[in-house]
């Protein structure tokens, strides 16, 4: 049992926002209790529709994406998603989205209101939508308006999800924790574009889209280091990681927990194998609590 | 329901210039599997490439425990795919999406293949032959000879099979949608129409221009897409395709679409 | 022949600064005299050290360098690399670092008086060092501060070579170029770091360093293609260039030219294969001239 | 000079639990390398793992235009590099480096050999062999008997060839610094000490026992050294090590330094 900004998780390997869905098209392949929690995909207020095809690409070692925050909509996340949610017994973080402030309040307000919903993770990160998205969240002024809407609106941990667009991360972060928030978790993805050369076109509907996967690791683990020494809130580290040395990377960066994300994709057994590997790690170096590798990091 | 295995490799054998049929071992795939499902194989083993390919299932011989796959070489991922040995394991998800739908009512069956699109449609015409009381006619159509594929199989299994080559070097001149444009001009009579499905898979142009004949003869028709993919199973949003009621997946809900319902 | 910034180059693809020495290192494996340009290692005023070892370290498709500017300084550059430099028939473009404004206008200003000089590329964007380095290239203030004094101080071409350590790339841009700068070039590397989970040092021998390689191209390609809307200078791409069809979407996204860096660890005939690759392309596409590419980038 | 060639796979031997012998074939890198050089090898064609992986020469035949390496999987590109197959190609760059050096007053060798340190010892063996007249004394270490390499090879060579194990498993227990301290003490006697030279490769701190010993007795040292490495011909500087005149380079400078040059 870990405990991380008020949320008890199972374990410090959650799965992150985006790339396992609200969980059920996982479940075929393993027991979703055993992850240390669930961060759904992006929730909006209203239904959007997302990008036009293609919205995925591949790089070296990485992916770039560009979904446009598709979802249902509040309303019908609450009534077919969250039921699934509740049957689990591992803690659901709900990931939100708003194209204003209002709206990132406004859906932290009613998703206090489920008992099912452990703790709110605020993307304002996100560079595949026209509007909010990640203007919010490379500029530590509106960084603060949507975490403090979000702190008043609701009672539930608040976990501020920040862009790795920006100069200096610890300015983000530091808004972040000044304006309420309980955790911070990065990185989302890194803005990035891919051309056609047959066609001129980009290689996705739109023109740009989000860099993760493998290829963006060493920037997130630069980044989470330079985050955990600004702040004194927990993070949560993200960004390619795919095996458990990648998972410890973090932690001795500053991180208190990871969220998987790309490599779900790659093997939908990686987050419980990532933490069978971090335990065999602690096991080999008789380390009693992957704790002790928070910060553990020699300078 | 679907299944993430690491299968073993009992052949892989090159059946044409860039063509290559695997054959791997599975209870669960090859029991749970239907026509039009694919797979999701992981290429290697590292980083790069980072993502699974996807595969359709091309035979499903349920009492061996073992299903095909028939792909060709176009880069990276299936360029490694064909240097998987004889005796490994390859990592593999599935069987995955929803297949070809069969309605009683429909008596005849009309299979159109464009190139690698004749893929998915062999383990569909083995299965009409299975369901029985069904007319099946096998259209292919390739750039030339060289890439016409399976056309013994179809010719064991459909009752009718014509076959185009682009530059003419087999079968007629011309593209696969020619074939289906004389078929119902002139076996398929326009009274049989509301019997017909139209099972379709190829490039996007050729599906396009097969569902454009279906819509306008009022003629059921079942189209099976491509897409990038990421996860394979719905979670990531990736493989969106723009049908009538908003985006949706073709790994999960489709990848057999009801031409109608694509917007094209 | 193809002209930038005033330079005329032998063909569009030059080598990156740091990646190949002074040119001599690779003289064994082909007829430097086939590149598009030379760009040297860094010059700073006195000699550098460098930064103390592990210096590289590999990530998924690409490297993390700590090198730190290690030069001789330009008195020795001037004596011993700049002969033979002057032998080729292509173009020595020099790249300078400072620790202060009046080190980079120095170095511009004594490297003017060398006739074997064609220009000088300005690393503002260096992550390896304490001292000035990127602090320079990620404020538009300071860049436009380096990059007019050095314009002061010489009438060569300048070519500003900027960090994509930014929040907005196009700020960055718009300062060198109204402050004098020629050209732009882009991307240094991304800030990075890679931590040993045995010992729980930096992989390398300082904290974090510099990203280069495959796994930042998506990064690059969509940095040049922000900057070339911005600015009205030509822009010379850069990141993780491996083939011609990697070039051709530099090209696309508005890049007058490239520089191969990494690469040319990986394969020394690199720049030769790239400019071979691009050449073919423009045969199969019956386009007469790679010039048309530039920008060509469809919406 | 150097050249970066497609040198064709003669062989590929499994030598020990994790260890592999590598022939290839080339005129150019057989005819101008010299002891104590190294190649630099593309284990991918891909971007994974990117960089090329540094292995000494470790057999260099000049009439049969072929040389050797002798390698340990120790992760990814060396994994990659036991897979290459016999009669393909692998594109090595090399000759590189700066080798041992060879004084004609310098009568005695003493070859200090840990782990897989002793593969560029023995194409020195061979030369020293080939120079004549002096005596040569091959001293080898490694963790337990499965790991110890060439031992035959160095006994056909070698004057005296002596071996030690970490765990006993065979020659003596212990390290091979100690096998050097015994040699030092009571074959190779302190008024020899000025006609000889200890050529010492293998792990950091066994190479610095080594040096210390050496430098105690004013003894003729030379270490080969390894860093990690990016281009390998003294381009990007990544392979510094501190030596008394400042950051040289591993690639270029050595492998092979003077052990009083450097800072350790
Ligand atoms: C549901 C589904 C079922 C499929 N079934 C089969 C099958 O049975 N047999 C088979 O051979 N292929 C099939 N494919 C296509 C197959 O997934 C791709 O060919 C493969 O992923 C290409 O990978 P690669 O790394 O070799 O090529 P990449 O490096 O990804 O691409 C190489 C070149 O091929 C082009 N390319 C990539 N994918 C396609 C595509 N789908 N169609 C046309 N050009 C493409 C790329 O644009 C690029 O120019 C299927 C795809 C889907 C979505
Ligand atoms: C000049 C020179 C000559 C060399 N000659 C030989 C040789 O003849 N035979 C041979 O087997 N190797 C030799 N090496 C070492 C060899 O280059 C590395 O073992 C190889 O690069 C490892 O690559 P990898 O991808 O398999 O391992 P990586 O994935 O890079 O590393 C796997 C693990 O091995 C460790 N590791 C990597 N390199 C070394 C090293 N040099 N020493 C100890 N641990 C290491 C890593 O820290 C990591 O834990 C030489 C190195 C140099 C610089
Ligand atoms: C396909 C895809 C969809 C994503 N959707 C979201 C999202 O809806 N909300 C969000 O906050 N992050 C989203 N992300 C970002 C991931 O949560 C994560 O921050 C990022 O991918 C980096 O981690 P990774 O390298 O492990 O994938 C998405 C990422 C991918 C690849
Ligand atoms: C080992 C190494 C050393 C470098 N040294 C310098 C340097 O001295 N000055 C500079 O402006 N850029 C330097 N760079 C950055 C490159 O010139 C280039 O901008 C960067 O590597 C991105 O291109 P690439 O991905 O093709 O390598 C260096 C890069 C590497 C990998
Ligand atoms: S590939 Fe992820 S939803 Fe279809
Ligand atoms: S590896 Fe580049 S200088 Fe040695």
């Amino acid at each position: 049992m870990v405990e991380l900004a008020g949320i008890k998780l199972n374990n410090p390997v959650l799965v992150a926002s985006g790339t396992f869905g609200y969980g059920k098209e996982y479940a075929d392949f393993f027991d979703l209790n055993k992850l240390g929690g669930i961060i759904t995909k992006s929730v909006t207020l209203m239904a959007k529709e997302g990008n036009p095809p293609p919205r995925i690409v591949e790089t070296p070692s990485g992916m770039i994406n560009s979904i446009g925050l598709q979802n249902e909509g509040l309303e019908a996340f609450l009534k077919t998603a969250l039921p699934f949610l509740a049957k689990l017994e591992i803690p659901a973080i709900v990931n939100i989205a708003g194209d204003t402030v209002d709206e990132y309040a406004e859906l932290a307000k009613q998703l206090s209101k489920e008992k099912t919903v452990k703790g709110i993770e605020v993307n304002i990160s996100c560079p595949n939508v026209k509007k909010g998205g990640m203007a919010f969240g490379i500029d530590p002024a509106t960084t603060k308006e949507v975490i403090g809407a979000v702190r008043k609106a609701t009672t539930l941990p608040v976990i501020a999800k920040l862009s790795p667009n920006v100069t200096d991360i610890t300015l983000t972060a530091k808004a972040a924790e000044s304006s309420g928030a309980n955790a911070i978790s990065l990185i989302n993805t890194v803005v990035a574009m891919a051309i056609d050369i047959e066609t001129r076109r980009s290689r996705i509907g739109r023109k740009t889209g989000g860099l993760s996967g493998p290829a963006i690791r060493p920037i997130a683990v630069r980044m989470v280091h330079e985050a955990s020494r600004a702040v004194k809130i927990p993070i949560i580290g993200i960004g390619g990681i795919v095996t458990g040395s990648d998972a410890i990377e973090f932690f001795l960066a500053g991180a208190s927990a990871v969220e998987v994300g790309t490599a779900n994709f790659v093997d939908t057994a990686a987050p419980l194998r990532i933490l069978a590997e971090i335990n065999a790690y602690l096991a080999k170096h008789e380390i009693s609590d992957y704790d002790e590798l928070i910060g553990a990091f020699k300078e | 329901m679907a299944t993430q295995e690491q299968c073993q490799v009992l052949d892989q054998t090159q059946v044409g210039p860039r063509y290559f049929k695997l054959t791997l071992k599975s209870l669960y795939i090859s029991t749970n599997a239907e026509p039009g499902q694919f797979v999701n194989v992981r290429v290697d083993s590292g980083t790069e490439p980072l993502l699974r390919r996807p595969i359709s299932l091309h035979k499903i011989n349920r009492e061996d425990q073992t299903f095909e796959l028939l792909y060709e070489v176009l880069g990276q991922g299936t360029e490694l795919l064909s240097k998987v040995i004889i005796g490994s394991k390859l990592d593999v998800l599935g069987p995955l999406g929803s297949g070809f739908k069969f309605d009683p009512e429909k008596k005849i069956a009309i299979l159109v293949g464009g190139g690698m699109g004749v893929a998915p449609l062999l383990p569909l015409a083995q299965q009409l032959k299975t369901l029985g009381g069904r007319a099946v006619y096998a259209l292919a159509g390739a750039r030339d000879k060289s890439c016409l594929l399976c056309e013994t199989d179809f010719a064991e299994l459909a009752n009718e099979k014509v076959v185009a080559t682009d530059d003419g070097s087999h079968g007629r001149r011309g593209y696969v949608s020619d074939l289906l444009l004389d078929l119902l001009n002139n076996t398929v009579e326009a009274r049989h129409y509301p019997q017909t499905t139209i099972y379709a898979c190829g490039p996007k142009g050729m599906l396009k221009a097969v569902a454009e004949i279906a819509l306008q003869r009022q003629i059921d028709c079942q189209v099976s897409l491509e897409e990038k993919m990421a996860c394979g199973v719905g979670a990531c949003l990736g493989c969106a395709v723009m049908t009538t009621g908003g985006y949706k997946t073709v790994c999960k809900d489709g990848p057999v679409f009801n031409a109608r319902e694509i917007s094209w």
